[in-house]
């Protein structure tokens, strides 16, 4: 296929050029892979600690534990709820006893008051869901308080949400910017190749046939740059975790190839975009 | 097959190239265009092919008007052309026959028709033995002679030639002007810019001759007799 | 003042282009070198302004000698000598008369003289009406003459001009060959490869045939007036 | 001058391929800078810790203060000390209910020894010079014990050695990577112009006049790239005291004016190499 004939002699003639290209490529998506490596692993972090929201109603001091054993089941009920486990005075007392360890003296007494602790199931974790069961529970008559954190879920949710405005932006703006810089590495490519479009041109190639080799080159330019960006994320990940002892999580398969994939539309972006306005400039 | 009425070309830079020109050749004929360098021979050319378009009036060649042509238009029509430039314009990171056989390429020659028509064009120009060099090591006349190749090749209805044989010998031009010839008497039209008066006056082929942008004498016009 | 001395030049791709040429040209002298396309006289030409080393043999050409001569000779030699290429060579982004004054500009000439200098140089070929034009807005035969006039410009001991006339009508011919004899006569030895044997028999200049890369015939030679 | 009539030419010809050329440059030495940034400011940090550098000779519990006092005139005529000051026992006390606050009843009974605390000057806070200055400390009578933190200096030592063998490893390997790219960008335009300058050459044009329009553009882009990586550097290091609320140092004057020379250098060196090269390759 002459086409690819046309990027081979067009690979070769300008090494330096296109190993320009192809880093420049490799680093936009680069950029975009250590932040989604980022925003996977803020995701990973924020399962574990949203695992840990848990609503607790304590009841009034001398409740007993039938009445609060016959609301957890009602609770389990909820469609929101993943567990619902009663904790009675003694288990409470036995449970800050172990949790303080050498302070347990102070609780001879045993004040502490029996609760219902519940989890939530994932997708029901967000501010609003937690208030609702709260206040739902709030409903029992022996209950005198319901703790959940409010402040502490709103701030993670918070969090969340920047870091997902963020990364959509981000992303979009480092695609841009790599779709820009492909362009002008493929629009000097073309201006070294002016005189040969002019005189395919005239012997009456059409613009896809003159095009043709240049998307070609954009995309094989664009695959490169995305495995390329892979591997340099990983290795980023890889160090990060050794120096930093710190444990984090990679892109899933799938996200890999699509990451080359995106190098590779970048890539072919990018040329179609220069090659047109090139192509509609002249004659 | 190729029709200028009231054709005026100005270029903003350097004035009036082609003023009030009106020419007709038709199918099958034998054109020379003539006259003094700067006279618009190439301009006249230029525009046959739609390279350049008119500053006023319109230019058809085989249909295609230069007032309403696409881009795809003037794609599809170069196709059908021929045409040798003054400057050869060669590609040159390929070789000779790369180049001839890029011109197949181009309008979607069935591959396997490619090498023997690339070959045999060589061989009409003379430059077999050259089929693999790049331009660059070619001498002038070859490199010419593979711009005629180029303009061969693809079996033009119309070919356009602009001095083709500045660069050739006398024996190498009369070789290049009888192909010329072959190739009109199988029904090509064929327009010839030249500034080789023996060729013009060895044949009685019809003669146009220009100066400062304007025909100035025209073998085929009533009364061109004098 | 050019003298080649058993001269063979050999291109890896293409085989012999000059086999043991030997050809003395003397100062002031005027010689014009002929033969069929591709027979070797652009490379007897580049031999001589050593663009192109010889395979084997010596070039020396005014004192600079191929064999010894370093980067920096060789760029002093050629601001002694008028070229004219075959392929014009202009630079493309410069007007006519950029193209012309930039040749004066690297020797270092005064920049005061250098207007005055282009401007002559530029109405010796008929071009001073085009000094603003960049050479794709000129027709062949005027990039032709601004070629001439930049080799001109720089008054060189030595002037090597190939094939200057391809693009030029018959007037225009004439008009460059005229100033080509006059400036041999004011002592400028010229060298002036060529297809136009009219110009050739016109005049009783020395003549030198090439074919195949062999001299075939100089018509300094003792016994050439067969 | 024909020179800079090319360089404006050529700047106005590829403006994609020259503001790609600038902004490497200026990516190059802004990486640079940013390490220079760090660098700076690891310096100022060990200059303030340095100053607490401090070499407590402690007296035998009641020794009298005349010895003590003339042992510290002596010090203080040591090359190396900046200051050598008498702390009796009751100062000692009271400098310690002060730092220690509410606890301080604990002291009631004046059990601290009397000391000679000394500061070093500038220059000679290395581990060695403490380490001298306290062994002949350890020479007078009184003395009980020299207490100097040795860990804690080398420690800071070695951080600081670190930082300049890191500092000057990774300066350098920048700036190769600078020249790269320049040289890089320059062979492009250089290819752009080949036949050009090919043809300067027949008309007799020696190398160096060949050479200058591109060092000159070499120089300017240089200048910009530098300039531009000062303006970086300087709103990264804004954006850190911004948003990390890290008090952070900017360059000196003449630091800042020597990285703009330094961008000019780059850009002549990587221009230079690179028509170098070229014409050595041609004719
Ligand atoms: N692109 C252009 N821009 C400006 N002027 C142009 C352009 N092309 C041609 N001209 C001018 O138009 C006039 C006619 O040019 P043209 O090339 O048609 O001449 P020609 O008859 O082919 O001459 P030659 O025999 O020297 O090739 C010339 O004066 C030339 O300078
Ligand atoms: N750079 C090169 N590499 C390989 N072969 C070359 C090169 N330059 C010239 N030749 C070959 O050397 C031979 C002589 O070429 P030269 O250019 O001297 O011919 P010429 O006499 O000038 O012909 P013309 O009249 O066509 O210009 C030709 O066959 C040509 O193909
Ligand atoms: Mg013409
Ligand atoms: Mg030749």
């Amino acid at each position: 296929m002459s086409a690819w004939r046309d990027v081979g002699r067009d690979l070769r003639r300008a090494p330096v050029l296109n190993m320009l290209t192809v880093t420049t490529i490799a680093f936009s998506l680069f950029a975009f892979g250590l932040f989604g490596l980022v925003a996977v692993n803020i995701r990973a972090a924020l399962l574990k600690v949203e695992e840990r929201v848990e609503i607790r109603a304590f009841a009034t001091e001398g409740t007993d534990v039938a009445p609060i054993a016959a609301a957890a089941r009602q609770v389990q009920g909820y469609p929101e709820v993943m567990s619902a486990t009663v904790v009675t005075e003694q288990q409470a007392l036995a449970r800050a006893r172990q949790e303080l360890g050498e302070f347990s003296d102070v609780f001879e007494e045993g004040f502490l008051p029996a609760s219902i602790d519940v989890r939530l199931k994932e997708g029901h974790r967000d501010p609003a869901s937690v208030k609702a069961v709260a206040t739902r529970m709030h409903g029992f008559d022996f209950v005198d308080d319901v703790r959940f954190g409010e402040e502490w879920i709103t701030q993670l949710y918070r969090l969340r949400n920047i870091a997902f405005v963020a990364g959509v932006a981000l992303g979009l703006s480092f695609a841009g910017v790599a779709v820009i810089i492909i362009g002008a590495t493929i629009r000097m490519a073309i201006m070294a190749r002016a005189r040969e479009i002019s005189i395919m041109r005239l012997v009456g190639a059409t613009d896809g046939y003159i095009k043709r080799p240049f998307l070609l080159e954009g995309m094989l330019k664009g695959l490169l740059g995305g495995m390329l960006a892979i591997a340099m994320t990983y290795f980023a990940m890889k160090s990060i975790e050794h120096y930093l002892h710190f444990e984090t999580v990679f892109f899933e398969r799938r996200f890999v190839i699509l990451g080359v994939l995106a190098g590779a539309l970048l890539g072919v972006v990018g040329s179609s975009l220069s090659v047109g306005r090139h192509l509609r400039q002249a004659i | 097959m190729i029709r200028l009425t009231h054709v005026t070309k100005t270029y903003a830079r350097s004035g009036t190239a082609l003023s009030d020109v009106t020419l007709r050749v038709g199918k099958g004929e034998f054109v020379f265009l003539t006259g003094p360098s700067g006279a618009g021979k190439s301009t006249i050319l230029k525009l046959s092919y739609l390279e350049e378009m008119p500053t006023s009036g319109e230019v058809k060649v085989s249909g295609v008007s230069s007032a309403t042509a696409s881009r795809n238009d003037v794609a599809k029509l170069r196709r059908k052309l021929g045409i040798v430039f003054q400057d050869f314009r060669l590609l040159e990171n390929r070789t000779a026959e790369q180049n001839v056989s890029f011109a197949l390429e181009v309008i979607g020659t069935p591959k396997a028709n490619i090498p023997n028509k690339v070959a045999r064009a060589l061989t009409q120009v003379g430059l077999a033995s050259k089929a693999n060099a790049l331009p660059r090591e070619l001498s002038g006349g070859e490199q010419q002679r593979v711009a005629i190749a180029r303009a061969l090749v693809n079996d033009p209805f119309l070919l356009i030639a602009d001095e083709p044989t500045g660069n050739l010998d006398e024996r190498a031009t009369r070789g290049i002007f009888q192909l010329l010839r072959e190739i009109n008497a199988a029904g090509t039209a064929v327009v010839m810019a030249t500034h080789n008066l023996e060729l013009v006056r060895s044949s009685d082929f019809r003669t146009v001759e220009l100066d400062h942008g304007k025909i100035v004498f025209d073998s085929a016009a009533e009364g061109a007799a004098s």
